[in-house]
């Protein structure tokens, strides 16, 4: 399953690249997030507590930052194990272009999703609107804190 | 009304399962009991670099947790598989260790890691979710087709092929082909399916340390054979130390033959414990671990002569047989499979060949018809393609094309010979059922409605009543196939059956006791039926392959026949007339000229009671065991047509009538053959319609439950009319040739062509199962934007 | 519950059998027990205040009879007829209530046994299949079902029973397309459901609704 | 199942109350969904609190509207005199929820609140411009859904009620899952004096929503002629096992037509 987006930002690259390596920035913006702690510069430790429906599951995992090309993008790849649901791992390339005013950043990105087990087993029907519904908010929420900083205040 | 053979008595079984007062596995409790639950992989493929069980043995209610390490500790063996064949290039079929624990890797999902036993269910589940297993993924091989060349699942079988088998007269075939004026070629795929049999499997294993054995209650449609295999070849302990007892079991359709892992960990674990286990899969274990049905692929090539009669056929397959070789899974696809390929037709010349493929999903065996449908469902669609390729109608080309009625018997080129049968008043009678000859009116009619109208034929054979065990042995099996019986005559004249065979649906002690009715003349009331007990019924082989009848049947005529044997002994010392003027009818014992005659329920008081008796030439008592072997498959066969309407705008395709005209040999009870036939009709439905087991590109399996997988429902299906030809089976007593596969194998066929023929306007030729209204509706957009073009 | 009170329940039982005003539609006994589950029970209800933990005692009226069982909040109303009731009549076929072989009548209406907590049938009355008829004495829609050989192995078929009594009592002159379509909850992968379609309609007669 | 509480106050307020005093009380209306989630252990809240009790299911024809009690049973719906009377589509949709045993238990609240992209209620809601009633506040329709899974309504919030709007005409079509019988597609339609509103469910990624342009052409034109030009885009619906985007996109086209037929 494949989901591309992209998003047209009032800034330069580098300050969304910078956001991009903001461990603040990335908790804020991934949804339900409950503790994000960087264990190195690649690597981070994620709890998120993942609501669908009546379904409700605490995800314990990484988030790895890999094929890192400042300030171009990278991949972005969260995976988590929610106990007896089983298991789900999506990974977003990320891209950023320079506007050819260099005053704006095009952000795209191209996510994979992976489930494993329980949700899987019983929620084939809800995998890839949920994987969808989750980087859109994910990036939505990413774009709209860069966007909100860079009003006056 | 008679009781006896051909008549549809009431079952006897009914009253206790309509009153709630069946047994079934997860029925029986036992003092003591403790709970079974299964760590499984979520990964299709890994190593497993470890398993922490720690926080789960030290959580509340937690008895034991084991892994594959402590059954390798224990040399505890996998199920065995039960039957192999030989491959093209003279080596045999790989046969990987297949651990009832994982050890060091897994292999599907749903695959056994650990076990945790606990005082409650609960407590077990949520110990479960303690184990910390770390895998090291490996990549998943769910593609049949490139299966070959993805990544090795097991080191014991190169390029994930079990056995690569051939059949037939290759070069023949080939030349036939060469030769041929037409060369009709098709690829059909045969989905994969889940049984379902709606009991799930279960177990209660218990151990006795007094005398040093163990009881096991399961859900098997054999369980003398689950006894011999978990002891002799898993535990290798003395088969006596073991009782296997399938106690009611709520339907098998395949999935029930085979010994699971779950259940020999519950017997060995009950050792350990020295307490009962309990272990009842819920539905998504179910869907994940139980045996899969079918996944074939077939490129068939079908050479016609000019008078387009058929010359030779080619069938090249490719099939899945999953993680691990389950018990007869190398049989499916081969013996029967590849030996059914000349249908009822005359075909000159057929070669097949077979690879048998490893992946990471759940193992694939037998489930109701057992290659077989597949046979029939590549068959009957290149009959079609062939039919619509040389302008006749389908019945025609398959008249032309039948086995004659005076060829019988006749020898196939695939190794069979057909003992019997008569292939056109079957097609005869099932057109006349279906009016077929009016249904170009009914198309016009529905088109009207803006309806596709179609009709498809199946005209099918199977080989069942399984099976001759000197052939079976010679084609790779590794167990006899005859059946047992005993006939215990009460000092009343009251009459218990044991039976090797095992009724899960089919109504055995209303069959048997059918038999038993007509040959000793006692009331059906009287004749009792045990069976499913390793304690209590003699050695057998269980029921599967619509084989309880014409095998176990047949035992239990050949054990009747001692009983009156030894009776007219009795009876003439009685009468003080010679044995050879004893005349048995009617449960009466007559001497010939005379008026003298004894009950049979005198004979039984005075073989019981023997103070008249003739002691210096016989035994006291009546009681009579016999076993039977057969001298050749069955063969029924039979013309399936199915009528469909397709509505263009959604893809829906609704089975609007059903004829379905069987020759099953002679019926003990009508009543229920038709039941068998509407049951594996329905389930043939849901393979064509329906049914479909998905895994995604990573091994998960997406239709793990009742949401997602589609069982049919009593609105997917139509009323089903049914009739029946009839020519005797040859070589068993009772003429019987088995009927609980037949409306399984006959049915896809019937409805894809059926399908077919509707959208046969729109310029369609060819439809995969299941013709779900996705793929129907896709299937007409395509057709449409390749007709703007 | 104290053993008096238990006593108490069983001769407010009877009395309100009496009582009650029978329909037509079955017979016996088991009519009895089936109307009577159209009247209040909130003598026997549960009283449950806020703030409560596990609550223990549950109290069913399983056919005709009050069962106080010591179970935790989170048993579910097949478990609680299974396990602690001992009646294995109704059976578990799936885990996402859909085969339906776990219905049962709760004060008078089919349920899917397994979708619901004992909690929430508190104090109800509940009919399985063990309550209906006996061997002796087959309520006539059983009687259909073996006349009609509309079960093979039987597992679906206490719940299949339960709905079909449902269903022609609510639609008495039920179309084959209304039927198939009243056994929508139902799975049975046996008998291709022709036969069961059949039973129904005689069950139907039968019963003379 | 997880071990919870479970407690059946007898009025809203009392719900309210107890929902409070848990951390992660969850309210148990007919528990189709839920309690097939905490079966398999999807869910751990830590105490369920029965709204069955608080006297919410009743049935009012109210002259504009037709209010339902939240605890109406489906079953309720599919056989109630007035509803059948005042608006039959809606007893037309609530006949074909689920199987028998699912509309004997299943309820009007429970299916709004939890609004599952698949479920049929949530299309009504909306089609028949319906007010939403809670216990502190009345939401409109359009208001109330806010994605997959996704309401306005609060943690400890209880829809009390919903009034539905009596409309001239209306029709619900559903075609449903082949497996879950869920809706794969299901259209409502609805017309009213000042225009005509369709609702689809079972096909949204985002869970229910309206089709402005069949509305629009429907509102000068009931009939399904005039959806003949109209092309239904498949993006942002759901595709999955059973159906594609594209082939949902169909159906509602089909579904939507065969509702004004």
């Amino acid at each position: 399953m494949e989901i591309k987006n992209s998003y047209e930002l009032p800034l330069s690259k580098e300050r969304v690249w910078a956001a991009l390596n903001d461990e603040e920035f990335l908790k804020r913006s991934i949804p339900w997030c409950e503790k994000l702690e960087r264990r190195s510069e690649t690597e981070l430790a994620a709890e998120v507590k993942l609501k669908i429906g009546p379904m409700s599951t605490r995800f314990t995992g990484n988030i790895t930052l890999s094929d890192i090309d400042p300030p171009n993008g990278y991949t972005i790849t969260g995976s988590g194990k929610g106990g007896i649901a089983g298991a789900a791992s999506g990974s977003a390339k990320v891209k950023l272009l320079e506007n050819k005013d260099a005053s704006s950043t095009t952000l795209s990105y191209e996510v994979s999703a992976q489930v494993k087990g329980k949700i899987a087993q019983l929620g084939s029907r809800l995998i890839q609107s949920t994987a969808k519904k989750l980087s859109k908010n994910f990036f939505g929420s990413f774009v709209k804190q860069l966007e909100d900083m860079d009003k006056p205040q | 009304m008679s009781e006896g053979i051909g008549a549809s008595v009431l079952r006897k079984e009914d009253k206790k399962f309509l009153t709630g007062k069946g047994r079934y596995t997860d029925d029986i409790n036992r003092s003591g009991q403790t709970h079974a639950y299964f760590v499984r992989s979520d990964v299709a493929h890994a190593n497993i670099k470890s398993i922490d069980t720690k926080a789960a043995s030290a959580a509340s209610g937690v008895v034991a947790v084991y892994t594959g390490e402590d059954v390798a500790a224990d040399g505890i063996g996998g199920p065995i598989c039960g039957w192999v064949v030989p491959c093209r290039d003279g080596s045999p079929t790989k046969e990987p260790p297949h651990p009832i624990l994982a050890n060091g890797k897994v292999r599907y999902v749903g695959d056994h890691v650990a076990v945790v036993i606990a005082e409650t269910l609960a407590q077990a589940k949520s110990a479960a979710e303690l184990v910390e297993v770390e895998f090291e993924e490996l990549p998943a091989v769910v593609d049949l087709e490139s299966a070959s060349s993805s990544a090795e699942i097991h080191k014991e079988v190169p390029d994930n092929c079990y056995f690569d088998w051939e059949l037939g007269d290759e070069a023949s075939t080939d030349k036939a082909l060469e030769s041929a004026s037409r060369v009709v070629k098709l690829q059909v795929k045969n989905n994969r399916l889940v049984p379902n049999a709606m009991e799930p499997r279960a177990a209660l294993a218990e151990y006795d340390d007094v005398s040093e054995s163990y009881t096991l209650h399961t859900t098997s449609q054999n369980p003398q054979l689950t006894r011999l295999v978990i002891a002799a070849f898993m535990f290798q302990i003395p088969e006596s130390k073991l009782r296997v007892v399938a106690p009611d079991v709520g339907g098998g359709f395949g999935s029930k033959i085979y010994v699971y892992a779950e259940e020999a960990v519950c017997t060995w674990a009950s050792k350990k414990i020295n307490r009962p286990i309990k272990w009842t899969a819920d539905r998504t274990q179910a869907f994940l671990s139980d045996a899969h049905g079918r996944d074939h692929i077939n490129n068939v090539q079908l050479a016609l002569d000019d008078n387009n009669k058929i010359i030779g056929l080619r069938v090249d397959t490719i099939c899945n047989l999953g993680s691990y070789l389950s018990a007869f899974a190398v049989s499916v696809p081969t013996y029967l499979h590849g030996t059914l390929l000349s249908g009822v037709y005359d075909i000159p010349a057929i070669y097949t060949n077979v690879k048998g493929m490893a992946t990471t999903t759940a193992p694939v065996d037998a489930y109701r018809g057992a290659g077989r449908p597949e046979a029939t469902y590549l068959l009957e669609r290149t009959m079609d393609a062939a039919a619509r390729e040389v302008g006749m109608d389908p019945t025609e080309f398959r008249r032309l094309n039948f086995i004659p009625k005076d060829a019988f018997p006749y020898q196939t080129q695939v190794a069979l010979q057909y003992d019997t049968g008569d292939y056109e008043p079957q097609l005869d009678q099932a057109m006349e059922m279906i009016d077929y000859k009016n249904f170009e009116n009914r198309r016009s009619e529905a088109a009207k409605r803006g309806m596709y109208r179609g009709i498809g034929v199946s005209t099918y054979i199977e080989a069942c009543g399984i099976a001759p065990s000197a052939v079976a042995g010679a084609l790779g099996s590794r167990v006899g196939l005859y059946e047992s019986a005993s006939v215990r005559v009460d000092p009343t004249g009251t009459i218990t059956v044991f039976t090797g065979a095992h009724s899960h649906g089919q109504g055995h002690a209303t069959t048997f006791a059918q038999i038993v009715s007509e040959k000793l003349g006692v009331p059906l009331a009287n004749v009792d039926l045990i069976h499913g007990d390793s304690e209590k019924n003699s050695f057998g082989m269980g029921t599967y392959g619509s084989r309880s009848l014409a095998v176990g049947g047949a035992a239990l005529v050949k054990a009747l026949d001692k009983v009156i044997e030894k009776s007219k002994k009795i009876a003439a010392h009685l009468m003080e007339a010679s044995v050879e003027d004893v005349e048995f009818n009617e449960g009466k014992f007559a001497i010939a000229g005379t008026d003298k005659e004894k009950a049979f329920g005198e004979i039984a008081l005075a073989a019981y009671v023997p103070h008249n008796y003739p002691h210096e030439t016989l035994e006291p008592g009546l009681e009579e065991s016999a076993f039977y072997d057969p001298l050749n498959f069955t063969y029924p066969s039979g013309a399936h047509i199915a009528e469909v309407e397709v509505d263009p705008a959604t893809g829906v395709v609704e089975v609007v009538d059903w004829a379905a005209c069987d020759d099953f040999g002679n019926l003990i009870n009508p009543m229920i053959v038709e039941g068998q036939v509407h049951g594996g009709i329905a389930q043939g439905i849901g393979q064509a319609l329906l049914e479909n087991a998905h895994y995604d590109e990573n091994g998960q399996l997406l239709t793990a439950s009742y949401m997602d997988y589609c069982m049919p429902r009593a609105d997917d299906l139509p009323s089903f009319k049914v009739g029946y030809t009839n020519t005797p089976c040859t070589h068993n007593d009772l003429g019987v040739k088995g009927c609980g596969e037949a409306g399984a194998i006959a049915s896809p066929p019937a409805i894809i062509n059926a399908v077919i023929d509707a959208l046969s306007p729109l310029g369609i030729t060819d439809m995969s199962m299941p013709a779900t209204p996705l793929k129907v509706w896709k299937a007409i957009q395509d057709s449409q934007s390749v007709a703007a073009e | 519950m104290t053993l008096g009170q238990v006593l108490l329940y069983f001769m407010l039982y009877t009395y309100r059998l009496i009582t009650v005003n029978l329909s037509n539609f079955l017979t016996g006994i088991q009519k009895q027990y089936l109307q009577s589950l159209n009247r209040s029970s909130n003598d026997l209800r549960h009283e449950c205040s806020i703030g409560e933990g596990n609550m223990g005692e549950i109290s069913l009226n399983i056919n005709g009879k009050v069962q106080t069982h010591d179970v935790g909040d989170n048993t579910l109303l097949v478990d609680f007829i299974r396990e602690s009731a001992g009646l294995t009549g109704t059976h578990v076929g799936c885990d996402t209530s859909q085969c339906g072989a776990c219905v049962v009548h709760v004060d008078g209406v089919s349920v899917k046994s397994c979708a619901m907590l004992a909690a929430q049938a508190a104090g109800s009355d509940v009919i399985t299949i063990e309550g209906i008829g006996t061997s002796d004495s087959l309520h006539p829609m059983q009687e259909a079902f073996q006349e009609n050989h509309g079960l093979q192995c039987g597992f679906c078929t206490p719940g299949m029973v339960m709905s079909a009594i449902e269903l022609v009592s609510k639609n008495k002159n039920a179309s084959e397309k209304e039927i198939r379509d009243g056994l929508e909850g139902n799975i049975c992968r046996c008998t291709g459901y022709h036969n069961i379609v059949k039973s129904v309609k005689a069950g139907a007669e039968k019963m003379g609704v | 199942m997880y071990s919870t509480k479970y407690v059946k106050p007898n009025s809203t307020s009392e719900a309210l109350e107890a929902i409070k005093s848990l951390n992660e009380g969850k309210f148990l209306a007919g528990g189709m969904t839920l309690i097939p989630t905490l079966k398999q252990r999807l869910a751990s809240p830590d105490g369920l609190v029965d709204i069955s009790g608080c006297k919410l299911d009743s049935i009012s024809d109210e002259g504009e509207t037709l209010r339902i009690g939240a605890m109406s049973r489906h079953v309720s719906v599919a056989e109630s005199a007035v509803v059948k009377k005042v608006i039959p589509a809606l007893a037309k949709l609530a006949e074909g929820i689920g199987d028998r045993q699912v509309r004997n238990r299943g309820t009007l609240g429970g299916s709004v609140a939890n609004n599952d992209p698949s479920a049929c209620y949530p299309s009504a809601v909306l089609a028949l411009k319906a007010t939403v009633h809670t216990n502190n506040r009345s939401l409109a329709a359009n208001d109330f859904f806010t994605g997959m899974f996704e309401t306005a309504l609060e943690e400890d919030e209880i829809i009390e009620s919903i009034s539905f709007s009596k409309p001239i005409n209306a029709n619900y079509i559903k075609f449903p899952n082949p497996a879950s019988r869920y809706a794969m597609v299901g259209v409502f339609v609805a017309q009213f004096d000042d225009g005509v509103r369709v609702a689809v469910t079972g096909a949204g990624e985002g869970g229910v929503f309206r089709h402005e342009e069949m509305e629009s052409a429907l509102s000068s034109n009931f009939s399904a002629d005039s959806l003949k030009s109209i092309n239904i885009a498949s993006d942002g619906l759901i595709s999955d096992l059973h159906a594609s985007s594209e082939y949902r996109a169909n159906l509602i086209k089909e579904m939507t037509k065969r509702a004004v037929a």
